[in-house]
């Protein structure tokens, strides 16, 4: 079983080097007046910025505001204000990474802002402009492997998602140590599981992909 | 009785237990679960990071095969998938737009009106009226029910009648002859999908959930999501490092301690697959008194 | 045949600059039913009404059009003169031919034929007019006060020195409200109870006054000058003439674990009770659901032990029916309560506690005799932290406005505690500091500093409890959104003021407005902030809005004073401009059909539904509407909705409307 | 032929509209004189059958105006009439009528300024529409040939 994880490690390396060269590139939108970063997410995620008054009760109960670069509040003070700089400070934060979608925000505030779906708007925005934050970069990566992983597989599998993330960081030590026990406890399946029909799932992102490109 | 299943990848891996557990009960009570044919992902949170569109399509499609199979209910245990399933299909339902473009995205037409169950509703439907006259054993330990974000929020999703303290976990393991502790992290996000990318978080964030259950007395701790589970369970090693001491307070999913007072044996309830030894919390069982 | 007579108006040159008024004038006598048309410099000065007054005489005129100035400048000084002259003022209309005419167009041939059109229409317009005759209504010169709170106090002692009959009925055992629960006020700091219970104690030895307590409204029916209202007396089970309020009965009461109202649920009470030492008046009732006798059948003591003899728990409600002329409603707000607070706690952590709590701690008549201590364990606390707009602006919770009172009862919390504990921490998280009064930014920055209260802008997201401390998860929005978190010893939410649970009903009985709060809703805003739209009921008070004592008592004096106002004639006058639904013997002869779409639709609650019976037999032949006349303010509404026309406006009837419209245009522009 | 000077007719309100239409003459703004008013205590009492008498007699366009929403002088008569407009307005359009020939508006007491544009621009926009002649038409012509000819449409 070991040798046939060895191969198998191999195998999705040589995958991911391939892969390496064609990294999608990302166009960068131009920010013209009228056409920012505010009025965007109002009409692609509905939220409302003027709606927040900045009562922070959202940082007060955020579980990562400590870690934060950029509070909560200050994320929506920063689109209502639209003043220069401001955009390009919070698409390359590391806030907008750090946030979990745990809702905690949401879910106290008095003025019901959506704060996760502007979090999850930014995320796209800073991908999509090419300014995520350096240390954010483990985070996106887990990301694109997860995407990767079921766009190959239609589901995920463990090894294949540590594997795939582990070639994107170049992070190869962390969790090793975890990765015999899990095997041993059967938590983990060598063989890759995958759906019936993963022919659906490339088409879905693909054309999700392509609708995109149609509406830029 | 029959009522769809859809497992989710964790289901599938690394919280086997969970579904052995839930198959173990349900069996138990005489309720067959039918998975959802070839599902997939419901995108987690890479999807709804990165892709807007994606993150509406990817639970669609399995929404859409539910539909297809038939079936009218379905229970999601994982509180994540169940979170990104019933977002979906809240957008597809409020937004006839959405639906439509949804539908060319994945290339079946369906209405989206599945029902959708969290392990609580499960409970509460189908194995509540009958649990009773399964339930053998008293678990006779102090548990803090640990609901996560996921199983809370946001709370037009989760449904649940007290969001900022929940009760429903706490009635489940009442039944189950626990006594659960009334304590101030229940509804605290443990890290949820920072699990592999950003440990040191999920080591900060689990251990202040820990660190109270255990100031509290927690025999055990109970979840009802695998994200939970692997984050206060398989992480266990670096909170220790994070809060400089070492918590040993086993963490069992809700079926797991459900199964327990049914009779059914750890092993069948997957209860070796855990790192932290769940030992301390079945020797606590007693017999229940008639 | 009319007879009208026609006034063109040069307004010195105001008018004639532009519009031809001779030609005006010369083609308004060929009008049909004109008799006499002239032109003169100022109609409204003396010898110009003079010349009106003449006309009328010696032209045998029925009626005149005036056409100069906008009726709202002069319609009332051409009408005395139709008066003086012999007409009915009603039959005296103007022709606007300055504000909407010279004033706006140049000298040429289509502004002189604008103002002849005009003159046509109104012209035509009095030639269906009918004399009409201001309606007397009758006034009775008493007053009901709803509610004793501050606001009720002192409109019943303002009415009531004034010389006429006050009713008060108010609800709870004892007047006061919530002022009386209230330790000490801002901005002066002055004890509630010294100023407070004079006033409580004139209200009931006054001899104009009349008091109700323990009594409820039942419904109200009539007009401004004229209401009938039915006011339910609960059954106190104790006789008010016997009892001499010794206390000897709840000194014995063996049902003592009764949360106590006045003190905010801080102590408990006997099922016979009164609610506080200095309540008015000071003699008990029996709370019936709490009282072993009345639930279990046994117990008995207090009517034992009653030197007076005063205890009767056959007692039942009694409906007593008043004649009022007017009404102030003054019936108080509610606060919402630690339990509407799900990331506080749902109300389980006893240390967190609402402002009405803290005032009953800080009172020198509260369970802790002025210290304050927290409740669970009795423990002074070092750290309190205090929530501003616990509730209030706050959308998600329903509650959108500011409470307004609470910035500066918070400050004066924070303050009271400092004066009594120096060394003790105090924090507000607050999001703006709205003290806008005389001397109220003052008395905050007094707490800032001089009192060294900690305020902090942010809101704060939980509490929870651990180790008998209040962890309070805040920020400082100030200090880059740091988050911020303190260990209380206890936490004070400035809960939002909300509306009185029974607002609504009692708005229903009142046929009053309130808003989407259950608020009561003013006439006007800005102009009649005190009257409602039902003519001759009055507000007073928080029922409004969320006030603080200062407002109150300005709109209660207010409220007062419009009844005195009323109160001043023995009649009161109306313009007879109001609805009517045609009638002739027998009143069987009407066209109305009893759809009843007018009462629906009519803003003053003017109509109302009456049943045409047969003399004899009591049978009921048919259903139709009737306008009250008190009532109607004559806006029309009801006119316009009338499918079968039977329902018209005197003044304004369809008859004249469409005569208006119809002389406009049969001539080209 | 001079140039057409169309009929208007002006219901307004006795609190806002017509105190308004005073002002505009208080401050002398010029506007068209061919707007006539009706004054009535309130867009509440305004019956719509007296529109459509206005149209009968002669009137080109018609102009509904009185206080704005919440401003009433008797607190909800506007709302009333905004409500009797909508469904009104959608019989007119059922039966064909160019209901862009009444003007709905909101004009105070302050806004005189409000009022003078507004009359010139409903001048403007019915002298641009030509006569009000769809009446005149049923002169002479079978109800029935109507018929014929909206059910053949
Ligand atoms: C915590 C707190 C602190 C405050 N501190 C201050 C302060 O320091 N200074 C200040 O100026 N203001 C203060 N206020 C505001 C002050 O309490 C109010 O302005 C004042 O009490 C309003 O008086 P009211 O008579 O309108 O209403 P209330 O005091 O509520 O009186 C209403 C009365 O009507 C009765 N009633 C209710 N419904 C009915 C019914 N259907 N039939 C008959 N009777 C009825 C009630 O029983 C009550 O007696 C404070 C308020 C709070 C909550
Ligand atoms: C810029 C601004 C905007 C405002 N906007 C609003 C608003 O939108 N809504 C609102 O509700 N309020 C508004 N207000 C407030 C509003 O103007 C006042 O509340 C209101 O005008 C006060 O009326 P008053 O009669 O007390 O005083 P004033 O309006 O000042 O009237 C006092 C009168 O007394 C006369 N007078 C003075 N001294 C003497 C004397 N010795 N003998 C005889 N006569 C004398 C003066 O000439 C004057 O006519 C605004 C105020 C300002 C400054
Ligand atoms: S809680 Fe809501 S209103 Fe307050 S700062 Fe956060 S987003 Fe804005
Ligand atoms: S959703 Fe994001 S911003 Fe909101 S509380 Fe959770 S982590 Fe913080
Ligand atoms: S009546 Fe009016 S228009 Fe005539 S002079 Fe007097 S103010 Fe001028
Ligand atoms: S004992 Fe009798 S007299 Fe004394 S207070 Fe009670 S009821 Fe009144
Ligand atoms: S009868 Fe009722 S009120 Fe009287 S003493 Fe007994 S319990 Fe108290
Ligand atoms: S008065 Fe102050 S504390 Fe009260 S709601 Fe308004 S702003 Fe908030
Ligand atoms: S007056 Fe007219 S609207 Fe009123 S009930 Fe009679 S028919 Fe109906
Ligand atoms: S005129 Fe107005 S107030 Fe009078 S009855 Fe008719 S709708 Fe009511």
């Amino acid at each position: 079983m070991i040798i046939c994880s060895i191969q198998l490690i191999f195998f999705c390396i040589k995958r991911q080097l391939n892969r390496f060269n064609i990294e999608i590139v990302h166009e960068s939108i131009e920010t013209k007046p009228g056409n920012s970063l505010k009025s965007r997410l109002e009409e692609s995620v509905g939220v409302i910025v003027s709606h927040c008054y900045q009562c922070g009760k959202c940082t007060a109960g955020c579980p990562l505001n400590e870690d934060m670069d950029i509070k909560p509040n200050q994320v929506l003070r920063m689109l209502q204000a639209e003043l220069p700089g401001y955009e390009d400070k919070l698409l390359s934060s590391l806030s907008i990474w750090l946030c979990l979608a745990c809702d905690t925000c949401y879910s106290r505030c008095p003025q019901e802002v959506k704060l996760s779906q502007v979090m999850d708007f930014l995320r796209q925005e800073s991908v999509r402009q090419n300014k995520v934050n350096p240390k954010a970069k483990d985070i996106l990566s887990f990301h694109k492997a997860f995407l990767e992983t079921i766009e190959k597989n239609g589901k995920l599998n463990e090894v294949w998602l540590t594997l795939n993330y582990k070639l994107k960081t170049l992070n190869m030590i962390q969790d090793v140590q975890k990765a015999p026990s899990m095997f041993f406890k059967g938590k983990l399946n060598p063989i890759p599981s995958r759906i019936q029909h993963v022919k659906e799932m490339e088409k879905i992102f693909q054309r999700i992909s392509e609708n995109e490109g149609g509406d830029k | 009785m029959k009522v769809g299943f859809y497992p989710g990848c964790s289901l599938e891996g690394s919280s086997k237990e969970y579904s052995k557990s839930l198959f173990a009960v349900s069996e138990k009570c005489g309720i067959t679960l039918e998975e959802i044919k070839d599902w997939s992902c419901c995108g987690a949170s890479a999807a709804h990071s990165l892709n807007h569109d994606l993150s509406i399509a990817l639970p669609a499609r399995t929404l859409a095969l539910a539909e297809k199979q038939g079936l009218s209910e379905i229970v999601i245990p994982c509180a994540a998938c169940y979170g990104r399933l019933a977002a979906s299909q809240q957008a597809i339902l409020n937004d006839k737009a959405i639906l439509e473009k949804t539908e060319k995205y994945i290339d079946m037409a369906f209405t989206g009106n599945v029902q959708l169950l969290t392990v609580f509703e499960f409970l509460q439907k189908y194995i509540f009226p009958v649990a009773d006259q399964y339930i053998v054993d008293k678990l006779n330990q102090k548990t803090a029910c640990y609901y996560g974000c996921l199983l809370a929020r946001p709370k037009d999703l989760t449904k649940l009648e007290r969001p900022e303290n929940p009760m429903e976990m706490e009635k489940v393991m009442e039944k189950a002859g626990a006594t659960p502790i009334d304590w101030a992290f229940k509804t605290e996000c443990c890290g949820a999908g920072f699990s592999m990318s950003r440990t040191d978080l999920v080591a900060k964030l689990s251990g202040r959930i820990l660190e109270d259950a255990a100031e509290r007395g927690a025999d055990s701790i109970i979840v009802a999501c695998p994200m939970c589970h692997s984050n206060l369970d398989l992480r266990r090693p670096e909170i220790k490092k994070q809060l400089k001491k070492d918590i040993n307070i086993p963490v069992l999913f809700i079926t797991q301690a459900l199964g327990l007072s049914m009779g059914i044996s750890a092993k069948e309830l997957g209860l070796d697959k855990h790192f932290v030894p769940t030992g301390k919390a079945v020797s606590c069982i007693v017999k229940k008194e008639a | 045949m009319a007879r009208i007579g026609v006034f063109i108006c040069h307004c010195g040159e105001n008018i004639s600059a532009t519009v031809d008024v001779a030609k005006v004038a010369e083609e308004a006598a060929k009008m049909p039913g004109v008799a006499y048309a002239m032109d003169y410099k100022y109609m409204c000065s003396d010898p110009g009404q003079t010349k009106i007054i003449e006309a009328i005489k010696e032209h045998k005129l029925t009626g005149i059009v005036v056409g100069a100035c906008s009726p709202r400048m002069h319609e009332a000084t051409f009408r005395k003169a139709a008066e003086k002259g012999g007409i009915n003022p009603f039959l005296c209309e103007i022709a606007n031919l300055r504000e909407q005419v010279s004033w706006v167009h140049p000298r040429t041939e289509a502004t002189t034929r604008k103002a002849i059109d005009i003159v046509r229409t109104i012209v035509n317009k009095v030639s269906k007019d009918t004399p009409l005759f201001p309606i007397k209504v009758p006034v009775t010169k008493t007053a009901l006060v709803i509610g004793g709170g501050i606001a009720g106090i002192q409109a019943a002692l303002d009415i009531a020195n004034a010389g006429h009959q006050v009713i008060m009925v108010e609800k709870s055992p004892s007047i006061g409200g919530h002022m009386s629960q209230l330790s000490e006020t801002f901005p002066t700091l002055d004890c509630s109870q010294c100023i407070l219970t004079p006033r409580m104690v004139e209200v009931a030895q006054h001899p104009n006054i009349t008091l109700h307590t323990f009594a409820e409204v039942e419904s109200v029916s009539g007009f401004v000058g004229n209401f009938d209202v039915k006011v339910r007396l609960k059954a106190r089970s104790v006789d008010m003439s016997k009892c001499t309020g010794c206390g000897t009965c709840w000194q014995k009461c063996p049902s003592k674990k009764i949360p106590d109202e006045f003190n905010a649920g801080l102590s408990y009470r006997t099922a016979i009770y009164s609610p506080f030492p200095q309540a008015v008046p000071n003699k008990p009732v029996i709370d019936r659901a709490n009282c072993n006798y009345f639930q279990k059948g046994k117990c008995g003591i207090c009517k034992k032990v009653c030197p007076a003899g005063a205890i009767d728990y056959e007692m039942e409600d009694e409906i007593i029916d008043i004649k009022v002329g007017a009404i102030v409603t003054a019936t108080g707000f509610d606060i919402k309560h630690t339990d509407f607070f799900p990331e506080y706690g749902y109300g389980e952590f006893k240390d967190v506690i609402d402002g009405l709590q803290f005032e009953r701690l800080a009172s020198a008549s509260g369970p802790t005799s002025g210290e304050i201590r927290r409740p669970s364990d009795g423990k002074i606390p070092e750290k309190i932290v205090f929530l501003a707009c616990s509730g209030s602006r706050d959308k998600a919770k329903g509650i959108e406005y500011c409470s307004k009172i609470c910035c500066m009862y918070t400050a004066k919390h924070a303050m009271l505690y400092k004066h009594k504990h120096h060394e003790g921490n105090a924090y507000v998280f607050y999001m703006d500091i709205r003290s806008a009064g005389k001397n109220y930014d003052e008395f905050v920055r007094r707490a800032i500093e001089e009192d060294d209260v900690h305020y902090i802008r942010g809101r704060v997201s939980r509490i929870y409890e651990k180790d008998g401390k209040l962890i309070v998860k805040g920020v400082d929005t100030l200090m880059n959104a740091e988050p911020v978190e303190i260990e209380a010893d206890m936490v004070v939410l400035a809960t939002a003021v909300v509306a009185n649970p029974d607002a609504e009903s009692v708005a229903q009985k009142m046929h009053i407005s309130y808003d989407k709060h259950h608020f009561f809703a003013e006439a006007h805003p800005k102009l009649r902030p005190v009257e409602t739209n039902t003519a001759g009921i009055m507000l007073a008070g928080a029922c409004q809005t969320a006030k603080d004592i200062p407002d109150t008592v300005s709109q209660a004096s207010a409220a007062a004073s419009k009844i005195m106002g009323l109160f001043s004639s023995d009649e009161m006058t109306r313009e007879p401009v109001v609805a009517v639904v045609n009638r002739c013997m027998p009143p069987l002869f009407t066209t109305c059909t009893g759809c009843l779409l007018c009462l629906e639709v009519c803003p003053y609650h003017a109509i109302e539904r009456e049943e045409i019976k047969d003399r004899r037999t009591g049978e009921i032949l048919k259903v139709a509407a009737k306008v009250n006349a008190g009532l109607c303010q004559g806006c029309g509404t009801c006119v316009a909705f009338c499918r079968n026309k039977s329902i018209d406006l005197q003044g304004f009837s369809n008859q004249q409307m469409l005569s208006e419209v119809v002389a406009l245009l049969n001539k080209p522009f | 032929m001079s140039e057409f000077e169309p009929k208007i007719v002006a219901f307004v309100c006795n609190w806002c509209t017509y105190a308004g239409a005073d002002l505009a003459g208080t401050s002398r703004t010029q506007y068209a004189s061919n707007v006539r008013i009706v004054r009535f205590p309130c867009t509440g009492r305004i019956d719509f059958m007296l529109l459509m008498k206005a149209f009968e007699n002669g009137a080109d366009g018609v102009i509904v105006s009185g206080c704005h929403p919440n401003d009433c002088h008797y607190t909800s008569g506007n709302f009333h009439a905004r409500r009797r407009w909508i469904v009104f307005r959608s019989i007119l359009d059922l039966i064909g009528f160019d209901t862009d020939r009444i003007t709905f508006s909101w004009v105070s007491a302050a806004e005189g300024k409000k009022w003078a544009n507004l009359v010139d621009e409903v001048t403007d926009k019915i002298k641009a529409k030509g006569p009000f002649t769809d009446l005149d038409k049923l002169d002479g012509v079978q109800l029935k040939e109507l018929y014929d000819e909206a059910i053949t449409k």
